[in-house]
Order: C-alpha cells, then sequence, then structure tokens
C-alpha cells in the first residue's frame, strides 16, 4: 500500500475484517491516527481487484482490500 | 504612470517637429514591435507618432530601375509588387518571414530595422541587397546605408527627431540574385537564431563578380561580413569557395548563448545558411542571366 | 484519413446516435464568437483588479506599504495575504490531486515568504484597468531575497535552501525528523529486480531529463466575483470544474459552501492546469472591501509564471530481458518538480510507468522535489509522460540490442486483462493488445521511409476515472427534452451527452439539448478532468434518462387505467403490449402536455459515484525527418492509435487524440521553460514557449480501436489523457531510427539534435 | 490624458468609440463596443485569437492602437456570418468538429476567411501556413485544416450546401 505503508502503518501487510471501507479506514485510523483525515483526498481503494469507489459497500465476502495512491487527472 | 499621446499628423515635418519635442516619443509605422515593448513596461513613451498616414509613406514606387519603399509599407505588399519580388526575392522573403501573415500586414521593414534587434529577419537581406534608407529629421533629409542605422540591440544611430521615410534597394545587377534563410525551431512564428543574407552576382560563365553576405543574431548587430564575399569573388562556388566563406562567416560570428540558441550552434548555423543561401542566391543569378 | 474499418472491428452492436457526428449543441455560439468565456464576462459596476508579484524566486517579505496605492484616485480596495482567514491544514482533493488549503491560499496570495518569481503578493481593484495597474506599481513590497534552488538533485542536495519548515517526506520509514524539499515518496514493485537484472541476457540503462512545461491553454486565467453585504457571492470564471472553484474558494476564505454560487463560463482550454484556483478569493477579497463586483485577469505572461507547469523530471531507468525478448526486470527512479507547493504526480507517474507491460520483478520509486518554481499542476494524463518517455525509449533501445522488431517486442511483453499492474491490482478489459495489432495492421508501419527519415513508435496509457457526477433529464411543455449536468464542456462533451440521452430515450438528437448549470442549480459534479466526463457524467445521464423513460411509462399507464409493466418505451413512444388495450400509442410529444395534469412535471436526476471505469491505451507511431546540417526535424507522418472503449462523437473522440498528440509533439519537439541564472523565467510568452503552429504538422491519423467497456451502458472508457502519453518516446524513437542518436533529454529542439549529430561541435 | 474619439466602419454599420491613447484596437472591440469574439490569448501577437480583418487586411487587433482605426473599416468574427446564416467556413469548422475549446476559433474563422476571400483553392500547405500565426491547442489542427480545405471546395463549387441560420 505504497505510499502509506511507510507513511503511516511501517508494514505492507494487515488483516483485518472491517465491515466496509468507512470502518476500514477508522480500524486504520485507529492503528495510525491521521490516516482518516487523508484517507478520502488521498487513498483509492480496490477490493478484490477492482477499484471500489462506493465506501458503504459490505465487506463481508471480500478477502483482500487494496490501499493506493489517489490519481487524479488533467 | 504618465499616459502616451496618440498623433497622426499628415506631414513629415510634423512628424520631426513631434519626435524632436520629446526625445521619448516612438515614430509609429506598423507598431509590432512598439505596442508588445509599451505593453510590457519596456517602453513608456511620451507620446505615439503614427506616420502612416502621410502620403507616399505606405507603397512600393519605382526610381529609375531601383525600388523606393515607404517606411510603412507592411511586408506583404511588398510581395504583390511582382517587380520588387522578381528583383529582390531575398529581401521579399526575408520581410515575409517576420512572424505570421496577420503581423506581416502590419509589420514593415523600416520598422524591423530600427527595433534594432540582431535577429531582424529583413535586416541581413537589406544589407547583403545593398539597400540604403532615407532619414529625415530635424535638419533635412539624409541617405545612409542600411547597416549603419542599427548601433546596439534596441538602438539606433537616429538623431533626436530623426525617423526613418523610406528604404532603397538599388536596380537588380545583371546576372544578380540574393536570398535569405534563418534557423528557427518552428517553421513559422519564430525569432531567428541565426539569419543569412546572400547577394551576388554571377558573370556569363558563372563565375561570381560581387558577394555581399549578411548574419543576423551572431553579434550586437546585424553584420555585413565582407571576408565572406571576397571568398566568393572569382570562383564558381565551388565547394571550397562555399567552405572558404562559411569559415568566414564562422569567423565572423560572435554570437551569445541566450533562450534561443548557443554559441556553438549559432556559429555552425552561420556556416550552413550562409552556404545554402549562397546557393540558391546562385541559382536565382544564373536563372536570370 | 481515419480509419472507420478499425472501429467497426470493435463495435458491438449498432446504435442510432452513439458514434455520429452530430454538429455540437454549442457550435453555432463558438464560430460566430457569441459565447462568453472567463475573460468576456462583465457584471455592472465592475471594478478592475490587477495583482502585484515577487520579482524574486525565493524571499521572505518583510514589508508590504499599500498606503500610496489606496490613496490613488479610482482605487477602491487593496488586498494581501493577510486578508485571508487563519486557516487548519485540510488536504482536499477536487479533481487533479490532494492539496492542502494553506497552501492554495497561500498560492493565490502570499504570507510571509514568497516562493517563486511571478507568486501573488499583493492585488488591487479600481474603477479602470489603468488606474488598477498603475496602483498595483505602487505598492512597495520590501523584500529579503533568500537562496533559490530550481534544479531537482540540487534541491535534494544537503544544504540546500528550504522551501517550507514544516513538511517532512512522507512515504518514508522511519518518519523523518528533519524538513525536507522532497515531499513525497512512492514506490512500488516486487520480486528480486537486481537478480533478474543481473540474470537478464540484455539490459538497457539510461537518464532522461526534461524541465517543466506548460499546459498551454490560449486562454488566460479570468473571474469576477461579487461578494454581498449578506455574505452571499456569486463568481464568474471558467474552470474544469465550477464545483471545485466553490469548494476551495469556500475552504480558504472559511465560508459556507451554500452561500457561494459559482456560474459556469465557456472554458477556453484546461488540459489540467484549471482544476484548480488562483484568481477567485483575490477577487473575492477585493469585493468585500470594495462593496463592488471585482474582475481579475491574468495576462499571458502572468499565466507563464505563476500557474501550474507540468513537472520537469529526471528519470533513470534499467530494464533487462532474456534473449527471447521477455521483458524480467524494470527499475525505475524519477523525480519531479512540484515546484513551490507540495503536489501529487509522484503517485500517478508510478502507476504508470512499466504497467502496460508484464515484468515479474518490478521496482517503481518516485519523488515529488519542492523548488523555487511555480507550483505544479495536473497536465494531460498527469506525471505520465515523463516517465513513460524513459520507459518507451529505453525497451525501443532494448529492442535494437535484442534484434527485435520494436511493435513485436511490445507485444510479445504486453499485459493483459487479469495481470497485475505494478500495485498489484490487475487489470480489467483493456485494449492494448488490440492497439498493438491495429499498428501492425495500419498501412503506415510498413510504408516505405525516404532519406534521413526515420519511424518510431512507442505506447501508454492512462488510468481514466469515474466518480460523482449530478445529472437532471427534463421533459420540456413540448415533448423535447433537457439534460442539466455540472460537467463543463471543455471539448464537445455537451453533444456526447446529448447523444447518450438522445440513445437512451430514443428520440432525435435535436430534440436533446445540454446545458451546464451553475453550483446552485445541479448537485455536485467533479471536475472535467481525467477523462472522466463522457464515462461518469454519461453513466449520469443514461440513468436519468432511464428514470424518466420510467416515470413516462407509469403516467401512460394510469392514463390508460392499465397495469405499469403493461406500457413499454419504443423509440420514444409509450405503447401498451397488454390487456385489452394493447397496441395503444402515445407519444412524448402529446404525453408532454398532459403531464402537469397528472402527479406533476417529470424531471429526473442522478446523483451518481460513477464506478467501473477502465484504463485506455494508446499506441504512436511517427515518422520524422532530420535535417543532419541543422538539427531540424520534421514530423513527416503520424498515427495515434488509441482504445477508447466506445467512441460517442467519433470527431470529438478523434479531436483528442490529435490534440493529446501534438501537444506531446510539442513537449517532445521545443517546449520547455527556460529559466535563467537569475531564478525567473526567461520565456513566458507564446513567442518563446513554442507550441507548435499549424504548418509544423502533418494531418494527424487517429485510429479508434473499439474495446468496450462493459460497465458503462454505451462501453466508453475516457479518451483525452492517454494521447500525450506516447508521443515523446514516439518521436525521440523517431529521431534515433532516422540518425542513430538517441536524445534522452527534451525538447529535442534543433540545437539539440545538431549536438547529438555534431559531438565534435 | 483625455480619450480619443475614433469613428469606423465595423462589420458594415458606423461605429464611433471613445479609448485611451495607448489602447489596442482589441481592448476598444471588448471593452468599449461590447463585441467580445475577438480573444486575447496573448496580447503580444502570438496567437492570433483576436484576428480581425482592418482595412482588407487580416491583423491582431491587439497590434493595432484604437487611435489608428481612424476611418478604418474593421471586420470581426461577429461580422463573418452574413444574411443570418453560417460563412462555409463556419459551418465547415461546425461539420469537421474543428473545434474543441472553441477559444481560437473566431480568430483561425476570420483568417480562414481572408485566406479563401484571396485564394479560393490553397493547398494543404498553404493553408497550414496561411494559419501558422493562430495558435491552437486543442485540436492538433488536423480537423482545422480540413474544414478550410472543405469550405474553399464549397465556395469553389459556388453551390452553398445548407447552412445553419447564424
Amino acid at each position: 500500500m505504497p505510499p502509506f505503508d511507510k507513511e503511516f502503518f511501517a508494514t505492507d501487510r494487515l488483516d483485518l475484517a472491517p465491515h466496509n471501507l468507512f470502518d476500514l479506514v477508522d480500524r486504520l485510523d485507529g492503528l495510525a491516527p491521521g490516516f482518516a483525515a487523508i484517507a478520502q483526498p488521498r487513498v483509492h481503494f480496490a477490493v478484490d481487484g477492482v477499484l471500489e469507489a462506493d465506501w458503504s459497500r459490505d465487506l463481508a465476502t471480500a478477502s483482500e482490500v487494496i490501499v493506493l495512491p489517489r490519481v487524479g487527472g488533467g | 504612470m504618465p499616459s502616451t499621446a496618440f498623433h497622426a499628423p499628415d506631414s513629415v515635418e510634423d512628424v520631426v517637429a513631434l519626435l524632436a519635442a520629446d526625445p521619448t516619443a516612438r515614430p509609429l509605422g506598423g507598431g509590432t514591435d512598439l505596442i508588445v515593448q509599451m505593453r510590457s513596461g519596456r517602453l513608456a513613451p511620451g507620446s505615439v507618432v503614427d506616420f502612416k498616414r502621410i502620403a507616399g509613406m505606405t507603397g512600393v514606387r519605382r526610381e529609375g530601375d531601383g525600388f523606393v519603399i515607404g517606411a510603412a509599407t507592411p511586408c506583404t505588399a511588398l510581395k504583390a509588387d511582382a517587380a520588387l519580388a522578381a528583383a529582390w526575392p531575398g529581401v521579399v522573403e526575408a520581410a515575409n518571414l517576420i512572424g505570421s501573415v496577420q503581423v506581416r500586414n502590419r509589420a514593415t521593414m523600416a520598422g524591423n530595422l530600427c527595433n534594432a534587434s540582431p535577429a531582424a529577419d529583413s535586416v541581413p537581406a537589406l544589407i547583403a541587397a545593398g539597400a540604403t534608407c532615407v532619414v529625415a529629421g530635424p535638419s533635412g533629409k539624409r541617405e545612409v546605408p542600411v547597416q549603419e542605422i542599427p548601433v546596439a540591440p534596441g538602438k539606433t544611430s537616429l538623431a533626436p527627431g530623426e525617423f526613418v521615410v523610406e528604404i532603397r534597394l538599388p536596380a537588380r545587377p545583371e546576372g544578380g540574385g540574393d536570398a535569405y534563410l534563418r534557423s528557427t525551431p518552428r517553421t513559422e512564428m519564430d525569432i531567428a537564431v541565426v539569419g543569412a543574407g546572400v547577394s551576388l552576382v554571377l558573370d556569363a560563365d558563372g563565375t561570381c563578380t560581387s558577394a555581399r553576405v549578411a548574419l543576423g543574431a551572431v553579434g550586437p548587430t546585424v553584420v555585413l561580413v565582407e571576408e565572406a564575399g571576397k571568398a566568393l569573388v572569382g570562383t564558381k562556388l565551388d565547394d571550397d569557395a562555399l567552405a572558404a566563406m562559411s569559415r568566414a562567416v564562422q569567423a565572423a560570428s560572435n554570437p551569445i548563448d541566450d533562450k534561443r540558441g548557443s554559441v556553438s550552434y549559432r556559429k555552425a548555423m552561420a556556416g550552413v545558411l550562409a552556404r545554402r543561401a549562397a546557393l540558391i542566391a546562385a541559382t536565382r543569378a544564373g536563372a536570370k542571366a | 484519413m481515419n480509419a472507420p474499418e478499425t472501429m467497426k472491428q470493435f463495435r458491438p452492436k449498432e446504435f442510432r446516435h452513439v458514434g455520429t457526428r452530430p454538429v455540437r449543441p454549442d457550435g453555432v455560439d463558438k464560430v460566430t464568437g457569441r459565447a462568453l468565456y472567463g475573460p468576456d464576462f462583465k457584471a455592472p459596476g465592475m471594478l478592475w483588479g490587477a495583482i502585484v508579484r515577487s520579482p524574486h524566486p525565493h524571499a521572505r517579505i518583510v514589508s508590504i506599504d499599500t498606503k500610496k496605492a489606496e490613496s490613488l484616485p479610482g482605487v477602491k480596495a487593496v488586498a494581501t495575504g493577510k486578508d485571508f482567514p487563519t486557516l487548519q491544514s485540510l488536504v482536499m482533493h477536487v479533481g487533479e490531486g490532494a492539496s492542502d488549503i494553506v497552501h492554495v491560499a497561500r498560492n493565490c496570495l502570499a504570507l510571509d515568504k514568497v516562493l517563486y518569481e511571478g507568486h501573488a503578493v499583493a492585488a488591487v481593484a479600481a474603477t479602470t484597468p489603468e488606474i488598477a495597474r498603475e496602483a498595483a506599481g505602487l505598492i512597495a513590497v520590501e523584500y529579503e531575497e533568500l537562496p533559490f534552488v530550481l534544479g531537482l538533485e540540487e534541491a535534494l542536495a544537503e544544504g540546500a535552501p528550504l522551501l517550507h519548515d514544516d513538511v517532512f517526506t512522507k512515504g518514508v520509514d522511519p518518519k523523518p525528523d528533519k524538513p525536507s524539499n522532497a515531499s513525497m515518496r512512492v514506490e512500488m514493485g516486487g520480486g528480486d529486480v537486481e537478480g533478474a537484472l543481473a540474470g537478464a541476457a540484455v539490459t538497457v540503462t539510461g537518464r532522461y531529463t526534461m524541465e517543466p512545461v506548460h499546459q498551454g491553454y490560449i486562454e488566460p486565467h479570468a473571474c469576477v466575483a461579487s461578494w454581498g453585504g449578506d455574505g452571499q457571492a456569486q463568481i464568474w470564471c471558467s474552470s474544469q470544474g465550477h464545483f471545485a472553484v466553490r469548494s476551495l474558494t469556500a475552504s480558504v476564505l472559511a465560508l459556507p459552501q451554500a452561500d457561494i454560487r459559482v456560474m459556469p463560463l465557456e472554458i477556453g482550454g484546461g488540459f489540467g492546469g484549471k482544476t484548480t484556483i488562483y484568481l477567485e478569493p483575490v477577487a473575492m477579497i477585493l469585493s468585500k472591501k470594495s462593496g463592488r463586483p471585482v474582475r481579475l485577469a491574468m495576462t499571458r505572461e502572468e499565466v507563464f509564471r505563476a500557474t501550474g507547469p507540468a513537472p520537469g523530471a529526471v528519470i533513470d531507468v534499467r530494464i533487462g530481458a532474456d534473449a527471447d525478448g521477455t521483458l524480467v526486470a524494470a527499475d525505475v527512479e524519477f523525480k519531479y518538480h512540484s515546484g513551490a507547493y507540495p503536489a501529487v504526480d509522484a503517485g500517478a507517474g508510478v502507476a504508470s510507468a512499466i504497467g502496460h507491460y508484464k515484468i515479474a520483478n518490478t521496482r517503481v520509486v518516485g519523488t515529488e522535489v519542492l523548488c523555487n518554481r511555480p507550483a505544479a499542476k495536473a497536465y494531460r494524463a498527469p506525471g505520465a509522460p515523463q516517465v513513460n518517455f524513459a520507459v518507451e525509449s529505453a525497451v525501443d533501445e532494448l529492442a535494437g540490442k535484442l534484434g527485435i522488431d520494436p511493435l513485436e517486442l511490445r507485444l510479445k511483453n504486453a499485459a493483459v486483462e487479469g495481470d497485475p499492474q505494478t500495485s498489484g491490482v490487475p487489470w480489467g478489459r483493456i485494449g492494448w493488445v488490440e492497439c498493438l495489432e491495429a499498428a501492425k495492421a495500419h498501412p503506415h508501419w510498413s510504408a516505405p521511409l525516404g532519406p534521413n527519415q526515420g519511424r518510431g513508435l512507442a505506447g501508454g496509457y492512462w488510468g481514466n476515472y469515474g466518480g460523482p457526477s449530478t445529472v437532471v433529464v427534463s421533459l420540456t411543455e413540448d415533448g423535447t427534452f433537457t439534460v442539466t449536468t455540472g460537467s463543463p464542456d471543455i471539448g464537445g462533451s455537451r453533444a456526447a451527452m446529448a447523444i447518450m440521452a438522445a440513445e437512451t430515450l430514443g428520440v432525435p438528437y435535436e430534440q436533446v439539448r445540454c446545458v451546464i448549470a451553475d453550483t446552485s442549480s445541479i448537485g455536485f459534479s467533479m471536475v472535467t478532468g481525467g477523462s472522466r466526463t463522457t464515462f461518469a457524467t454519461g453513466k449520469a445521464v443514461v440513468e436519468a434518462a432511464r428514470e424518466v423513460k420510467q416515470v413516462l411509462c407509469s403516467r401512460a399507464a394510469k392514463m390508460w387505467n392499465v397495469a405499469e409493466d403493461a406500457v413499454e418505451w419504443q423509440d420514444g413512444e409509450m405503447v401498451c403490449t397488454a390487456g385489452e388495450k394493447e397496441g395503444t400509442r402515445i407519444t412524448v410529444a402529446q404525453i408532454a402536455p398532459r403531464v402537469a395534469f397528472m402527479s406533476g412535471p417529470v424531471s429526473c436526476v442522478a446523483g451518481i459515484n460513477a464506478a467501473g471505469w477502465l484504463p485506455g491505451f494508446g499506441l504512436h507511431i511517427c515518422d520524422t525527418e532530420v535535417d543532419t546540417e541543422t538539427g531540424h526535424v520534421k514530423i513527416v507522418r503520424y498515427t495515434a492509435i488509441q482504445d477508447v472503449g466506445t467512441a460517442i462523437h467519433p470527431d470529438y473522440v478523434e479531436g483528442q487524440i490529435q490534440g493529446g498528440a501534438v501537444q506531446g509533439i510539442g513537449w517532445a519537439l521545443n517546449e520547455t521553460y527556460i529559466y535563467g541564472e537569475n531564478g525567473k523565467l526567461d520565456n513566458p510568452g507564446f513567442l518563446d514557449y513554442r507550441m507548435p503552429v499549424a504548418s509544423d504538422l502533418p494531418m494527424i491519423d487517429a485510429v479508434v480501436v473499439e474495446v468496450p467497456n462493459p460497465d458503462h451502458p454505451y462501453g466508453v472508457k475516457g479518451v483525452g489523457e492517454v494521447p500525450i502519453v506516447p508521443p515523446l518516446a514516439a518521436v525521440a524513437n523517431a529521431i534515433h531510427a532516422a540518425t542513430g542518436k538517441r536524445l534522452n533529454s527534451l525538447p529535442m529542439s534543433p540545437d539539440r539534435v545538431y549536438a547529438a549529430l555534431h559531438p565534435e561541435g | 490624458m483625455s480619450k480619443i474619439h475614433v469613428s469606423t466602419t465595423l462589420n458594415g454599420d458606423a461605429a464611433e468609440f471613445l479609448c485611451d491613447p495607448s489602447a489596442s484596437l482589441l481592448d476598444a472591440l471588448r471593452d468599449e463596443l461590447g463585441l467580445t469574439g475577438s480573444k486575447e490569448g496573448c496580447g503580444s501577437g502570438d496567437c492570433g485569437a483576436c484576428t480581425v480583418v482592418l482595412d482588407g487586411e487580416m491583423v491582431c487587433s491587439c497590434l493595432v492602437f484604437a487611435a489608428e482605426a481612424e476611418g478604418g473599416t474593421i471586420q470581426t468574427i461577429e461580422g463573418v456570418a452574413e444574411s443570418a446564416v453560417l460563412h462555409p467556413v463556419q459551418q465547415k469548422f461546425l461539420e469537421h468538429g474543428a473545434l474543441q475549446c472553441g477559444f481560437c476559433t473566431p480568430g483561425f474563422i476570420v483568417a480562414a476567411k481572408a485566406l479563401l476571400d484571396r485564394n479560393p483553392d490553397p493547398t494543404e500547405t498553404e493553408v497550414r501556413y496561411w494559419l501558422a500565426g493562430n495558435l491552437c491547442r486543442c485540436t492538433g489542427y488536423d480537423k482545422i485544416v480540413r474544414a478550410v480545405m472543405d469550405a474553399a471546395a464549397e465556395l469553389r463549387q459556388d453551390r452553398p450546401s445548407e447552412r445553419t441560420p447564424a
């Protein structure tokens, strides 16, 4: 999850079981305070290989979330 | 911020009086340099004196076999004069490399000359052609070779109250031809990184009897390189002669490094462009001889 | 000409409107001069503003004396950075990337320090533009000059002048305890890069460099702001996103967003550079102080000195391959200018570097570097062209060393659906291989070359985007439709929206008109940028149009007293398909006047967060002819092939591809920021910032490949960004093919090409 | 400094305005006469967005003092469409999609019409060099050149195809 691994978590993998991406952000913020403040402007999530725009989606059946830098456009 | 006055007198005397009265006053021909300089704050003239409304300032007329070009004649009008374009194609082409069509519909060779940029496109061609200009001033009119007008970047030899009223080109010599080439990164809308004007005369068997080579953007002013012309005279523009001319051109080049080109590139291009221009001029001379 | 054959090949089904080329609805206004752009708007009683800018690249502001300016007759207000409210750090993303609003505010008007030549320090508003300019000249700013730094490596060197003492490099572990000009570092990849490179049959190594370039939109920034005594304000401006203007302006002025109404004027080009704000809050402050509307507009020189260039770069690449051409390892490390404030192109650069190839061992590292230049902003596929230039040049060099055709090498290693990107996320249904196959089949690829000519090719990609958009589709009283969006139309998107609505509704194109509403008249929509608008706003158009059909069918059912599911929508008519009224029909024009006599007007809104976007891929072929005596490079033929998903309006799809390719050609050949040793920009105008002119170019053959996006009702992927990615390397590779010389430094201007050809000088 | 009174013929009609002595013709058109179709992209004659025809020749109106227009005849983009229908150049720009943002379009149309007024059958190269003073950043010029060539072909046929009301 570069650059957030080094910037926040000092690890590249975490085992969590959030019910959705809002919940994931809260949990990550608990591990590394400040993450929630930058999550919306700087982070994209890919859930099981697909970029997920809806943070309220149920993650019960998901197995992997990749944390990516958010890319804008020109 | 003092504002600028605008005058459009209808006589040369009035222009001279207005220019003499205010050393910051500027004559206005096409205005394509003046307005840009005023807008950027580089120039804040007390007044602008538009001389385009004076009779005879715009247009090309014949005087004997020579040509008299009014100082307010836009560059595109030169192309429209078939006799001028046939006699001095290098000059006409040089003037029609400046800016864009829009710019050339306003810009004049006199303005190009008096803006005194070393990169002015029409000036090397005019100097190569042996052009003169008529200057009007408080003490009347005088005729001077074109190369005596610019003295440094942005500076001319014109005295207070003086302005150029016409540019004169001699008759095309028998067996004569001229050409001007420049190097620019873009095909249009650009300032010469280097410019080279060549005017030469070939005799019936193709031997060069006289040649003038002038360079732009390789020094503080456009320069006439007499050694380069000499290198061609007496030759049939063979490779050795052209190489000698290119060496003379490079030796006379003393350019600066700036945003438009490096010293080494400018020197190299001066040699290449002068050679190519000489060949075009020779073709024209041969075609017309 | 363009290649309709290729389009047919991939088109899944016939559409009635999608894929046609009708005249755009805003066309007549734009060819007659009636359309109003940013600098065209005037408000009654308006004042004219002017901005004072720093002559120094780096300096502390000791004092600003505005007394003389304020006492000049006609001057109504003066503003400095102190007029902004005290702001807390808050990172926002409005489209181009994340920005801290403190930095956004400081970039509009400096406080304490100026960070680049041209940095705004004060502003005035007066009754005429002449008085405003004069007053600006009377504002006395005392500076304490500081050492400055422009270069990437210089800015990272020990002891370099520090721009911000509160910026610590993000993305490094452990967290740094000292501030740095490196604002961010992003590293991705996996595998054993060093081992694989050591074992590779062939490797290439190169360093590639370039200075910043500008977006070069022809319309300078301009706005009018009117801030009333009740706290409510209106702003008229052109931008790529008036909602972004609203949110950023509200944030830096600590205002409720509902109090600001931003009116979108026509926009004269953006290319990413108009996804932020420069003037709006300053005009707001001047308006509040003067009690009058205030206009601020930039000159071209101000645009060059103070608005967002794309970052320059230093890029180191190592790539290794097996003897059969299988790419086994890639190591890419780049540094990008972020200019005066932290920017965000590194992440995009990392994502855009090598993902188009299957490579088992990769390491991609990007670093953002602060320096005393204008704050870098998004420019078309932000962050991608720079690194792509390096990678696609290196791949070309590798093909040469391997003795493999460069197109075949790319095909052999091309990523397909399911292959992992550098981040590990697998690619969706991408059309990269289809582009390569189209190139192979294109006559350009096998056409003979003349003397001093060479052919190069390069491929590239961009992730594209979706995100939030709001659309309202309304039925008028006569049965025609209006489509209202919040997405500025930079290049014909009104036409695309009308086509998609007409397709969905099954009505003629001319019966659907599209307008762009202000921020108070439609729900939130993200910027027009990232190649998202036809995809995301288009999806919202289709959703709203579908709902309109559903509502009208249920109205018809009620009218006929039949079950709702007995009415179907067929080509703009409602048809009863069951029961005793079977076969009864009513046209939209017939029902439209009646809806007000039922439960009310029909107007459906779709506010969506569009998901399912897919990346675009392109492959460009370039023929150059090099004058070996002068170094001049002429583009003699150019073909740009791109998978767009589906081309809604092919004219504007081709136009995007052609325009992007030419911007890339300009970047490759002549465009560059030139700074003097004094830290000041030496070419702040179109004369010496040399964008291509018409006579520099051939026709650009845009070949549209259509591998539809299954997650868009008409298959759209997005177009605008991709075409600027491949040209830098395509031109460089063509110059190499023509001359045998590889130019690793942009621009490849005549003097540089000459120097490469004549190393003796 | 007091303002200068200027009388002109503008798009066929008499027009008068007052201008600052140092104001450009473009300033006068946009700010005094309310004709904002001519655009300012650079103010230095390098982009052509302000192209107008002055006394029969196309010029950058940013490189002309407003006062110089005294007694002159000016045609701007607002006067290109005659008799309430688009000029063929305008029509072909629409049909070819030769505009994206449209900001440079007025300057291109005035310049292209000026070309076709004097050269009814230009080559592609002639079109490209004639239009080299007009910068377009969106289109890459391809569709613009095609539109101008197509407009020329139509004008040569003297068979006006269907034209859109202006």
